[in-house]
């Protein structure tokens, strides 16, 4: 039991530890707005991760998402900017995000191409084009309904941590309890014998990288509605920050295996260092060599796991 | 065989063709450098050619110019990232008979025949942490957001603050130094930590444009009015935080003259108006410009707020 | 029995045999028909595109992406991956300019420092996947945020290192007989040198061995832990050289050095035909495809193209050479249900 | 009797290779029909039209009376056909109650999944086929002989009446296959009707009432068991008149190669393992399931190197840490998963065989491509390896020519000890009497042979001694004469044998 919860529980204490520290040297960072804060600050990335763990798992992997979220986002404002209403707009942003992760999914299920090929050159692609579009320029003066979704800023807060949290437990209990959930597990696992046991892991993979891009979209519709501009580079490294967190939450990148649980908490450790090395006070350029070591270690635990038995 | 490929890309015939390089696209104060750069294009008929690293990184700018010294143009004007990187390859434009301007940042000033001086790092440090002071009378605590630890010009700014600190106010300290790479987001969420992990920070110092209103909107949401920003920006975007009080000031130059005066400049050193020991030069709209030695000055750095932001749309 | 099979082997060896050897280079035909097609149009759209100087500059700008992209050949041919390469560009170039003007070390010590830092740092990779089996993925993904981020932590906002001695920003700005690119030189030597390993010698077949199947490998007697150590430790030393000639070439050190070079290396190495999931691959395939992505960022340039569009044409290049590939390997025996029921035997593909 | 079954000249071919041309085959309730043939002949594309992992070219197929034009999983499933394929499809990440349950359970996607109905389930079907694999482990950690047992009994579970079992024995020990024979009977007695396919003709003779022979794609003959022996057999599927099988030769043995005293490896369970193996000799380890045989086969290949216990080669004390090692001191290993580690199916014949022995093929490092396919073709001349080139992917043989060119790998590096973990598992009778020819030839030759199987005739055919293994250990060595079937799985069963056991 333990041994098959061994990469949560690691890494869950890792992530008490961290809070520990916290409460001892700056209580202040458990004030109620700032809690809302981080939390604001670590929905997006959650979302997205979620999407990716289905996609890890299917031993698929995308790492065009920062490029997808981005230019949804950005879809997005710029629609509501002409005056579009502000749902059909996030609607069009979700739709956009489908057809992106469609376009992959069609390459890489029908095609039989390397996802990680194909997600690569879909990335630059998205990237680049959006560059060469507005030239970087960020979308200002959107209308009311934009940010916070036209509420205040608390309940704003509440809101994304809301969607998010039910996104999460969607998924979470899909995977587990849904014959779909199971197919992308079985498909992940073993392609050909999903396909003799009559599972079609071709559109299985094909549907989860569509899902995977309406998270995307999603997740960079939460991003958007904090501030009130929406820039061109807002998805920019997000794919590396998205798949170390699942990694380090314990899938699997060789497919078939992991929880969302397990990603859950390694998001919420990877996105809480860089607020936390700011209450601590600590040199900050310091900060990317801890996350880079937390990832290492993390991995490495169940790595010593494996050795043992 | 050159003067027809000359030909093929240009019906108006021996046209002046000038390259410019940005440190970096898509960085709103480069974007409006641009628009000025345009618009003197436009009047003065020549061929501008813009590009640049799309991400801050130093050896990006060295390519473009490498491959505009085998293009062939008349002048090359370039925003140095890294100075002593840029300095090597601009020479070697010069030697291979190219005109060289630098604008924005200098390189090495042997690298290149004129710098269009707007401000020098030590200007910039100096009235940044002055008007730091003066937003803070002189006391107090205050961090510091930068758009990067690796960019050459960043590190020189920063240096030149905090230079400007230890040697003018002693009863400031600073609190916390962020770099939020040009991501919004990034400066939006560090600035709100700050605000959070600091109770009693007065202000916060952005040196970076695309960083600048997002700290304000974290100061904003935040709800400590007490809490000030100030620093490197274009005065459009930051133009609602300065009306709400949330921003104290914008330092930069005028940025769109900046890239105007930058290609009038260029055309003229082209034609060869712009000799050694020439005292000024005739720039368009904005009438005669003062030159020092090698450095042609827009003026110092210009301080938007309340009072005067309005009246740029850049 | 023994005679009928003396005969099949005589007789039939023709066909699928050289089918068998074309069949990997597919994609490298594909990659050579775009890089035809770039120049033809390059010269004509380009100014100054068809020159003697053009072409090494085109070569000497991807100096250290394509060391970067030699390097990982190899790697990836054994089934691996490396993300550090790029980071650990910054942290050697960081590291070259402490050690010679913090430590006061002559700069050729100061280059050995670099080195052998770059050596160690893709040793530590190579035992965290041997040793403890994580996925070369993870762990690189760690190392690459790792080693990037120790060269912020030893910069922490201090200026880049700069003014190193003229021989040495000669290494990558000196033209021999007026044309010919210092580092240029290097970068055949090792092209040369990987190409012998991958595939002229013992290892470069174990590399291909590990990279079909690692258990089949280790099955077989091959050293599986020891290759793979050699391939990474070779790729830090890569990553290593790649930042010496960086800074030579651009005269300065700092922790901003080589971003995102890892993905133009990757890009490079997939595009010329090495299959990510280990196995297949040719040094010369990537060599082409890093002239395909070189010639396609220069010649836009020289026809007064934006950075942009070149990235756009990258992406689509990529997309376009591995579906090209893949309707040939269709065209070929080798059935879509064949390569994917082999497959399954084998490990996973990321 | 109901017809379950019917396929009218049914066509299959792969880009180049004919596997089906018109074959036709008929399958009644209540009765076994077995279908044999060399490797290749089409036995699993036969079965895998069926079932509609492959869709046949042309023909007609007729599943319980109707006839299906666009074959799948899925249709064949609901028509009632059970499967037993011939690389177990299991996922090895998940729990062999979810790979059973996932066989049963509806195809529909929006499905709540009840994990505890799944456990009982499996529980329960395990249990049929006499197994106690816990529902909850995962499948890549059961050995490949539990994995056959979850394949079959994810077949059972199936209300199926028609069952389709592809080599289900291959992997398994006596014990198993007795239980299978007795699971099988049951069935018949259900009226359901079952197709068998298997190279092992001893149990074709027992429990098949039907015989179909293919050869090469076609559908050679179909005879009653009562009206065919085994010869007859043989001579259908190969075409000519077979040598006898188990040719053995005697030979007189020469000094021990191998020596083990008090052998341990706590990670596999393997413990107090005496033996000694002489030149010349081919020692036969027999044992059930799970004995720990292969497993000493990896101590002895450094793969899962011994902590304690002393190992000695040709005299000589040697610790044993790397497959390499092992090779330097002249000890082989023919693996027992063929396609997983036997050879490497993606690399050319040539490179899979000098694979083990670069340094006979290079010069201080320099591959001598030469050299190569010198030393490659005469091994593929003399097993005989059928392919159609040197540089042709070795995935593209027969699985009888991959074990060949497995073997032939060995052969280059001229060992000393060849140890054989099941050699001719799923190979068929001519590549069999072959790779036993060669057998005895290495022995001849004055190798020393320990040779694993779960084919008691093989053993008792080919062996001068054989060891017995259980529990991880050897409970006892037996001569040739001495060695009978029955006092062999006695001991395997751990019922006798503790008082002769070697003390350890
Ligand atoms: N997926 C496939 N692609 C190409 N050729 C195939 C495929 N499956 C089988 N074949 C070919 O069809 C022929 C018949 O294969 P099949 O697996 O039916 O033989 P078999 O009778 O099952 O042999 P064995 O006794 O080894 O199982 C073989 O020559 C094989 O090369
Ligand atoms: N996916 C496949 N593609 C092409 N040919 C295949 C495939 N699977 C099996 N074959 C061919 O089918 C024939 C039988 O292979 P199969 O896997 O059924 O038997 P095996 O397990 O390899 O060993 P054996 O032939 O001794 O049973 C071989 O010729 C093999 O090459
Ligand atoms: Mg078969
Ligand atoms: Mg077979």
């Amino acid at each position: 039991m333990i041994r098959k919860y061994l990469r949560e529980i690691s890494v869950g204490v890792a992530y008490l530890v961290l809070l520990g520290l916290l409460a001892f040297k700056s209580p202040s960072f458990f004030q109620a707005d700032n809690i809302r804060q981080l939390l604001v600050e670590i929905v997006p990335a959650l979302v997205a991760a979620v999407g990716m763990t289905l996609v890890i798992i299917t031993r698929q992997i995308d790492i065009s998402i920062g490029s997808v979220f981005s230019l949804c986002a950005y879809i997005a404002a710029l629609m509501a900017h002409q005056g579009v209403p502000v749902p059909l707009a996030f609607g069009t942003a979700i739709g956009c995000g489908a057809l992106m992760g469609a376009l992959n999914g069609l390459l890489i299920a029908t095609l039989a191409l390397p996802s990680i090929v194909v997600t690569l050159a879909t990335m630059v692609i998205w990237q680049q084009a959006l560059a060469w579009w507005k030239q970087g320029a960020p979308v200002a003066s959107l209308p009311a309904g934009f940010h916070w979704f036209g509420l205040n800023q608390m309940a704003g807060q509440w809101i994304e941590a809301i969607i998010a949290l039910l996104i999460f437990l969607a998924f979470a209990t899909a995977m587990r309890y849904l014959a779909a959930g199971r197919a992308i597990y079985a498909t992940g696992s073993d392609y050909e014998a999903a396909r003799l046991a009559g599972i079609r892991p071709k559109l299985v993979t094909f549907n989860v990288f569509v899902l995977m891009g309406i998270l995307t979209a999603a997740a960079s519709i939460l991003n958007a509605v904090i501030m009130e501009k929406v820039y061109p580079t807002s998805g920019d490294k997000l794919e590396l920050r998205v798949i170390a967190a699942v990694v380090v939450g314990g899938v699997a990148i060789s497919g078939g295996r992991g929880r969302l649980i397990g990603v859950l908490i390694g998001v919420a450790l990877l996105g809480t260092i860089g607020r936390a090395l700011i209450f601590l006070h600590a040199r900050s350029e310091w900060g990317a060599t801890i996350q880079g070591t937390i990832i290492l270690l993390a991995v490495s635990s169940d790595a010593l796991d494996r050795s043992r038995r | 065989k050159k003067e027809q490929a000359a030909t093929v890309s240009s019906p108006v015939g021996k046209q002046v063709v000038i390259g410019m390089v940005p440190k970096s696209k898509g960085d709103e104060y480069f974007i409006a450098c641009r628009k000025g750069a345009d618009e003197a294009a436009e009047q003065l008929g020549v061929k501008l050619i813009w590009d640049g690293p799309t991400e801050p990184e130093a050896a990006r700018q060295n390519e473009v110019v490498d491959d505009w010294i085998t293009r062939g143009v008349d002048v090359i004007a370039v925003s140095v990232e890294n100075k002593a990187g840029i300095s090597t390859v601009l020479r070697k434009a010069r030697e291979k008979g190219i005109k060289v301007i630098t604008w924005d940042a200098d390189s090495e000033s042997d690298a290149r025949d004129y710098f269009i001086n707007q401000a020098t790092p030590e200007g910039i440090g100096q009235s940044l942490m002055d008007n730091a002071a003066g937003v803070m009378q002189n006391k107090g605590e205050f961090a510091l957001i930068m758009a990067s630890r690796t960019a050459g010009n960043m590190i020189a700014w920063s240096a030149a603050v905090k230079a400007r600190l230890t040697e003018k106010y002693p009863d400031i300290k600073l609190v916390a130094e962020e770099a939020c790479e040009d991501r919004p987001i990034l400066a939006f969420n560090q600035a709100s930590a700050i605000i959070k992990a600091n109770p009693n920070v007065k202000l916060i110092m952005t040196i970076c444009a695309p960083g600048m209103p997002p700290t304000a909107e974290a100061v904003k949401q935040s709800g400590r009015t007490d809490v000030k920003v100030i620093g490197l920006g274009t005065p459009k975007a930051n133009a609602t935080y300065v009306h709400e009080g949330v921003t104290q000031a914008v330092i930069l130059w005028n940025s769109v003259d900046l890239g105007y005066l930058t290609v009038h400049a260029a055309k003229a050193l082209a034609e060869g108006r712009l000799k050694v020991g020439e005292t000024s030069i005739d720039a368009g709209r904005l009438g005669k410009i003062e030159i020092k030695g090698d450095n042609v000055l827009l003026g110092s750095p210009f301080r938007f707020d309340k009072t005067n932001i309005d009246q740029f749309n850049f | 029995m023994t005679q009928n099979a003396l005969n099949s082997v005589t007789m039939a060896g023709g066909r699928s045999g050289l089918m068998m050897r074309l069949l990997p280079m597919s994609q490298q035909l594909v990659v050579v028909v775009l890089l035809a097609i770039e120049i033809i149009i390059f010269s004509i759209v380009g100014r100054n595109f068809l020159t003697v100087e053009n072409a090494f500059e085109v070569i000497r700008q991807n100096v250290e992406i394509g060391l970067l992209a030699l390097a990982l050949t190899p790697v990836i041919v054994a089934g691996g991956i490396d993300l550090s390469v790029g980071s650990l560009i910054a942290l050697c170039a960081v590291v070259l300019g402490m050690s010679w003007q913090d430590w006061g070390l002559p700069l050729g010590v100061a280059v050995g420092v670099a080195l052998l830092i770059g050596t160690a740092a893709g040793l530590l990779n190579g035992l965290l996947i041997t040793r403890l089996g994580i996925a070369p993925l993870i762990v690189t993904l760690g190392s690459m945020s790792l080693f990037k981020g120790l060269a912020e932590g030893l910069m922490s906002g201090r200026a880049p290192f700069t003014h190193f001695s003229t021989w040495f920003n000669e290494l990558g700005n000196r033209y021999l007989f007026g044309f010919l690119p210092e580092q240029v030189l290097i970068f055949v030597v090792a092209a040369i040198a990987f190409g012998l390993l991958l595939h002229r010698t013992t290892i470069g077949r174990t590399l291909v061995a590990i990279g079909f199947s690692f258990d089949g490998a280790r099955y077989a007697g091959v050293p599986v832990c020891r290759r793979l150590l050699l391939v990474y430790c070779l790729s830090g030393l890569v990553a290593g050289l790649a930042a010496v000639i960086y800074v030579a070439r651009v005269g300065e050190a700092n922790a901003g050095a080589g971003r995102g070079y890892e993905l133009y290396a990757i890009t490079a190495v997939v595009l010329g035909g090495t299959s990510i999931f280990g196995g297949r691959g040719t040094v010369a395939g990537t060599l082409l495809a890093l002239f395909a992505i070189g010639i396609l960022r220069n010649g836009l340039r020289l026809a007064d193209q934006p950075a942009e569009l070149a990235g756009v044409l990258v992406g689509t290049l990529l997309i376009v050479a591995i579906i090209g590939n893949k309707l040939i390997n269709q065209l070929t025996d080798l059935s879509a249900g064949r390569t994917l029921s082999i497959r399954r035997e084998r490990g996973n593909p990321t | 009797m109901s017809n379950l079954l019917k396929l009218s000249d049914v066509t299959k071919s792969f880009a180049g290779v004919r596997a089906l041309r018109g074959v036709c085959f008929g399958l009644s309730g209540g009765e076994v029909h077995a279908l044999i043939g060399e490797n290749g002949a089409g036995k699993s594309t036969l079965i895998r039209v069926v079932t509609g992992a492959h869709l046949a070219d042309s023909g007609t197929l007729q599943i319980a009376g109707q006839t299906i034009i666009r074959n799948s999983p899925v249709i064949s499933r609901s028509l009632g056909v059970a499967v037993i394929y011939q690389q177990p499809a299991l996922f090895g990440d998940l729990t062999v109650a979810e790979n059973i349950a996932i066989a049963l359970e509806p195809r529909t996607a929006w499905r709540a999944i009840r994990w505890n109905k799944r456990r009982a389930m499996a529980r329960e079907l395990l249990a049929r086929v006499g197994s106690d694999i816990s529902p909850d482990a995962e499948v890549r950690q059961l050995s490949m002989p539990q994995q056959q047992l979850v394949e079959i009994a994810k077949a059972l579970g199936a209300d199926a009446r028609i069952f389709i079992m592809d080599e289900p024995t291959a992997s398994l020990s006596d014990r198993e296959v007795e239980h299978l024979f007795g699971v099988i009977k049951s069935l018949r007695q259900r009226d359901a009707g079952i197709v068998y396919i298997s190279h092992r003709l001893e149990e074709i003779e027992r429990i098949a009432d039907r015989v179909t022979v293919l050869r090469d794609g076609t559908r050679v003959a179909t005879h009653p068991m009562s009206e065919i022996n085994r010869a007859e057999m043989i001579r259908l599927m190969v075409g000519r008149e077979s040598s006898a099988i188990f040719p053995k030769t005697q030979v007189k043995p020469g000094a021990a190669v191998l020596e083990l005293q008090n052998v341990c490896c706590n990670s596999t369970g393997v413990h107090g393992i005496d033996l000694s193996v002489r030149a010349g000799e081919i020692v036969g380890l027999a044992g059930l399931v799970g004995a720990g045989r292969t497993e000493l086969a990896r101590v002895l290949f450094g793969l899962t190197p011994a902590d304690t216990g002393r190992i000695k080669i040709q005299g000589r004390t040697v610790q044993i840490r790397s497959p390499r090692q092992a090779i330097d001191l002249g000890i082989a290993c023919l693996p027992e998963d063929r396609r997983k580690h036997g050879v490497i199916l993606e690399m050319p014949v040539a490179q899979n065989i000098t694979l083990s022995s670069l340094p006979r093929v290079s010069m201080r490092g320099w591959l001598s491509f030469r050299r190569e396919r010198l030393i490659a073709h005469a091994l593929v001349d003399r097993l005989g390896v059928k392919t159609a080139s040197l540089s042709s992917a070795t995935g593209t043989l027969s699985g009888g020519n991959q074990q060949k060119v497995a073997l032939a790998r060995w052969l280059a590096i001229e060992p000393k000890l060849v140890i054989l973990d099941e050699p001719t598992q799923g190979v068929d009778v001519g590549a069999k009497s072959e790779i036993h020819r060669l057998m005895g030839e290495l022995a001849q030759r004055g190798i020393a042979i320990l040779m694993i199987s779960s084919e008691l005739p093989e053993i008792l055919g080919m062996c001068d001694r054989i060891a017995v293994m259980h529990g991880g250990t050897i409970t006892s060595v037996l001569d040739r004469e001495k060695a009978t079937q029955e006092k062999i799985l006695d001991l395997a069963l751990g019922l006798s044998g503790r008082k002769e056991a070697v003390p350890a």
